[in-house]
């Protein structure tokens, strides 16, 4: 996947001269994923620019740069390192477009890796997509394969408002893809069905969609049908497709990598409780992080929701009859 | 032990509190229509700031912070900017803001509680008021770098009081400018105080000036209260950010004459005795004086100035009693460039609930 | 209620001379909204200290004072001005006691005013509560009543993990009430029903509990029994209380000023509908803020749920017979 | 134009790269057995960290970031510091701990991915690693706060390298530090290196002993791999902050000589030519030099030095092998005092279904 997102930035770059990536080791290390490998060799160090080691200023610059017309994608290093940055993001990138009724707006993107799996030092596995989704003013997206965060990526580039573009380090380098580099960009605001079916919808995004489409396998072998969801766009939610599949289904299993405790898998649950209730044939089921700090790396594995637990949630939901 | 590094604070005063020339005069001082327009504005922040105040104190405009004894300084920095360039102001900047062509009554939309105030009609690409201590420092940090990437001879400036200077986000913006060589220029209205906090407990710096040495940029420190000082010293760092000599922080010593805001008792905090002192430094008396000194200045036109300062607030005021409270549309409308579905649903409960009452 | 709150500063310090208090103002000038009016003058300059102007600053040094064995009691001047100070809360003041397996922990309250509703500026009216209850290992806390501020805030100063604690604006001046000075702390972790009813439930906390209970008066004049329970710590939630009602009235709705996406509301609903689901005879219902930016205060009537919309929201569940 | 502030920044150094003293030899320095004492924990130090690397690479450790070029700072530091006194390290410092009296066994259960490495058994106060960068520097200011309050003699140590300095929190708390006078003294490991960006890229100050200045506090210079200036100046730093003369800023200029971590590669962005030129300035050579000159020491002592670091380290990493894994309980017992009922419900699920795999 890596490889797509850095071909994302390539291309954009390319045809927008407005594009501008900063971040801390981007330049000539090419970012500690190599998400920017090549960029600043090929368009300048004017474009591509190692920043101090300040997550704020990050995020303040950017809605400073935003607000002459550039359009910054900037890289924070990991999703922990995000929180000094977020008093800019919630009081200015979020607001700047309201606060000034158009007059200055923030297309900015601000990337960064999410969850864990891949045995890294503490604070480099987190999940707290839910704060991030929960300021209103800005888009939350998570891209689930190398095709999807290409294409999610030039839509969050192009897009006039800022958008958070949440990178699973699981699937930096596991997942491999031929992705096609046209520019094509994709839908944002929307989900992604990756397979549909008749007896259970399972939403979920980002690395889980692996444990999920495992479980997903594993169940058809057991002769059960499950739709699964890729929500994509964490934020907005485009709930439409989630509750048309339930009034399908009729059973509900959200699965999220995030503490569960106003996980995003809340807001769906509510949602569909409040709209789709009478769809509903068992109980909504969250399969989700535990109410903890995610341990370091020895216990990572027991933290990360398992393709097991993932089933038996489904098992539940059909052998509850009511 | 070697020395390896060494670093001087400097003060520049031109006129002193009793308008006496202690220092070349800049050659815009020696323009004395250029020294009435600054006078005339520093007049017309004063009068406005204190209709401001009145309509608070009547229910008419909400909270609102004082610009009284920062006149000096606010009209010093709008002179001495060009109008391409773009200010990073705080909240109490009422005086640049005339000066940069925000209008009277947009000021009083913005503190009436209305976003229809930022919305400026002419420094289109001026920062809004910003609320959020020191975070607008790193706003003007990244338009400066917009600047630098476009090859545009603009320069962004930053306001920032003495609390502020203690935010991190502060030493940031400062750091990036200097590492980056921005065009950019920081000023901060050391006015003594932040809130309760009088400018001794806020740091042990004996300057606000050298904490511009921690990120290796100059720093220097000018009389406040002096409006040739203040717009000579900005001139300066202005001329030579466009040029490519990158950032500088200005210090300008002057007084909070008024209590914090509208929401504030300053009598809780701070001597009667300490305001008074600081009537006596002042910036208008030194400018009348520099005037009548130099025989272009007298009651009468100190009396119509006053009037028709007078009259132009009256005349914004009523246009900012004749706008309509905002629909509850105005709620949705910006917040997006593309609205998503929920925010129609919403919209539309917001219609159905909407109060009459224009929130007074 | 900010008496209350005061008093409840000046018992504890009384008696415990491990409480210090720190923050903007706080000293000479008894905080903004007079919080700790007289505290300085009792316990001096040392145990009442007026800080420099930096939310992350008071924060990690709340945590450094912790671990030594001091209970740090931090006002932030307003919730708008918190999010400079996340990193330490999400990053080290709610991790340190399992960073360290017990070995240095973090019994540090943070106080800020909450919400809306006074005609203030902007960032001055923020109910980002859900931020903060999303991070596993502090406790969220917001009284309604200046008797639940007194017992509460002392359970919170007297629980050895950090509290985060709303203090609703709209509540400082305007609800007054006898309380006794007596050192008694309320329970942390559980709702307060504030008026039984058999029809429907209603959840609701701080502020919005008036114009919950303003709506519960005449949904009685117009027969309809509403039970209003006060969420009172927003985390962890006490959902047997609610689950014991929702099972009674058989129908949920759930109040919040803030936006909706992703409020606390949300994990309510979730839970309700993964555990409660059975005695659900209508759609869950949440009236919240809506998902924009706070208005300036032009506008902040129009943004606040108003008893209205609670009322039409409750017709709504007991109008919708499945 | 007025002075109103002047600033030095001074650099010391007692031992030059060749074991040459240069400057009045520290009493501890006189006392041969303490010199031993400093260079054996520095050899220790190097041994251990050239295991940690090796059991990283194959797959037995996590993500380690080598103290490699540091030993000097690390120990002088360590030794400087009196029991009582609390660190608030970052997670290179191995040196100090391991003075400080953290094992073997703990750093690598923590670098092993357990929190149980966090929970000293020796220095109970001291802080855990800390990777959000900075935000020790808070966390020691607090400490040292609590020790003003209560009157105790001791002082907080936080350790921050070259990037951590642009971080605001850094800025924040020198402020704090400053205003209320506290007995903290900071430590900047000047390495020359934040991963990618050389120090010349992550500031414009061309020292940063200067970021001092902008709170008003003392700063100072010392060549980072002379274990006798280092030690020097944190002991002066330390007598002057227990006496209640206030906080301090010591820069102390060493090298990377090893990759930021061993996730890192940095022949991508520096040259082989500037590791070289370092290595001839790294710190073991100049001490040993100066005890060889001193006739104390001889290759027989040094190769027996080494097989006794060695033995312990072996002895360190089968304790650390030998521990079992934690279990799935490990993630609630000690997120709160009192455990809400939820997590009781989640830790039975955790153990239905918890893995037996180390997670490796
Ligand atoms: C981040 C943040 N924290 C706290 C506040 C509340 N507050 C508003 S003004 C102020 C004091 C500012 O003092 P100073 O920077 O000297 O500016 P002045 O008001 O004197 O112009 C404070 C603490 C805020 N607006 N932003
Ligand atoms: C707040 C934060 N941002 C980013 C990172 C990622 N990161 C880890 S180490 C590092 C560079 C630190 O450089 P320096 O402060 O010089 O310390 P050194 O590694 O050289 O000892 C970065 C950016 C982090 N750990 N914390
Ligand atoms: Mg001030
Ligand atoms: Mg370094």
């Amino acid at each position: 996947m890596i490889e797509a997102i850095a071909m994302a930035h390539g291309w954009e770059m390319q045809h927008d001269a407005n594009v501008v990536v900063i971040g801390q080791d981007v330049g000539a290390n090419g970012g500690v994923f190599r998400a920017t490998a090549g960029l600043q060799e090929r368009f300048g160090k004017e474009r591509v620019q190692d920043t101090p080691l300040a997550e704020a200023m990050i995020a303040g610059m950017s809605v400073g740069m935003a607000t002459q017309g550039l359009k910054p994608v900037a890289e924070i290093q990991f999703m922990g390192f995000l929180y000094p940055a977020l008093d800019q993001i919630v009081n200015h990138m979020s607001r700047m477009r309201n606060r000034t009724r158009g007059r200055l707006t923030c297309p900015v993107v601000m990337r960064m890796p999410h969850g864990g799996g891949i045995h890294a030092p503490e604070h480099h596995s987190e999940c707290t997509e839910s704060m991030l989704c929960h300021i209103p003013g800005i888009r939350v997206v998570c891209p689930s394969s190398p095709a999807r965060a290409y294409g999610l990526l030039l839509a969050a580039i192009r897009d006039p408002d800022p958008v958070m573009f949440l990178e699973p380090v699981r699937l930096y380098r596991a997942v491999r893809q031929e992705v096609s580099d046209d520019g094509q960009a994709l839908p944002l605001d929307v989900c992604f069905v990756l397979r549909e079916g008749n007896d259970v919808t399972i939403v979920t995004w980002g690395a889980m969609t692996i444990e999920t489409l495992r479980a997903a396998a594993e169940l058809d072998s057991l002769g059960v049908s499950a739709e699964v969801i890729d929500l994509a766009t964490l934020s907005p939610i485009d709930i439409e497709t989630i509750l048309e599949s339930v009034a399908k289904t009729g059973r509900l299993v959200i699965v999220h990598e995030a503490v569960r405790n106003l996980g995003v898998g809340a807001e769906i649950a509510a949602l569909v409780a409040e709209r789709g209730l009478y769809d509903l044939q068992a109980p909504i089921q969250r399969v989700a992080g535990f109410d903890t700090v995610v341990p370091l790396f020895k216990l990572e594995q027991d933290y990360i929701p398992s393709a097991q637990r993932i089933i038996d949630a489904v098992q539940n939901t059909l052998a509850d009859q009511g | 032990m070697r020395t390896v590094a060494e670093f001087k604070i400097q003060y520049r005063q031109v006129l002193d509190p009793q308008g006496r020339i202690v220092a070349a005069l800049p050659a815009f001082a020696a323009d004395t229509d250029e020294v009435l327009r600054m006078y005339r504005a520093m007049t017309m922040a004063r009068v406005f700031d204190a209709k401001a105040m009145n309509l608070q104190r009547t229910g008419q405009l909400g909270t609102y912070a004082s610009c009284l004894g920062h006149e000096a300084t606010h009209i010093a920095v709008g002179a001495a900017m060009a109008a391409e360039d773009i200010l990073a102001p705080v909240y109490r900047e009422v005086g640049t803001q005339l000066w940069r062509g925000v209008t009277m009554r947009e000021i009083l939309t913005y503190w009436g509680g209305d976003e229809r105030g930022n919305d400026f009609a002419i420094p289109r690409q001026d920062f809004p008021w910003c609320v959020p201590i020191a975070t607008q420092t790193l706003h003007a940090a990244g338009a400066a770098m917009a600047f630098k990437i476009r090859k545009q001879p603009r320069v962004a400036v930053a306001y920032i009081g003495d609390g502020g200077t203690s935010e991190g986000a502060f030493a940031e913006a400062l750091n990036v400018a200097g590492a980056a060589n921005l065009p950019a220029v920081f000023v901060i209205v050391n006015n003594g105080w932040a809130i309760s906090l009088p400018v001794a407990a806020q740091t042990k710096a004996q300057t606000l000036a050298q904490k511009a040495i921690a990120a290796g940029i100059p720093g220097m420190q000018v009389d406040g209260n002096d409006v040739f000082a203040v717009r000579q010293v900005v001139a300066e760092a202005l001329d030579a950010a466009r040029l490519g000599r990158g950032p500088c922080v200005i210090e300008a010593l002057t007084y909070r004459l008024s209590d914090h805001t509208t929401a504030d008792d300053a009598s809780r905090y701070r001597s009667e005795a300490q305001v008074k002192q600081a009537w006596e430094l002042e910036p208008l008396i030194r400018v009348r004086a520099f005037l009548v000194n130099a025989g272009i200045w007298d009651a009468a036109q100190e009396e119509s100035l006053l009037r028709s300062c007078a009259e132009q607030v009256e005349a914004a005021v009523s246009a900012y009693f004749s706008a309509a409270k905002p629909s509850t549309d105005a709620m949705f409308e910006h917040l997006f460039a593309v609205k998503p579905a929920h925010l129609l649903e919403q919209r539309a409960t917001a219609r159905k609930y909407g109060t009459k009452s224009s929130g007074h």
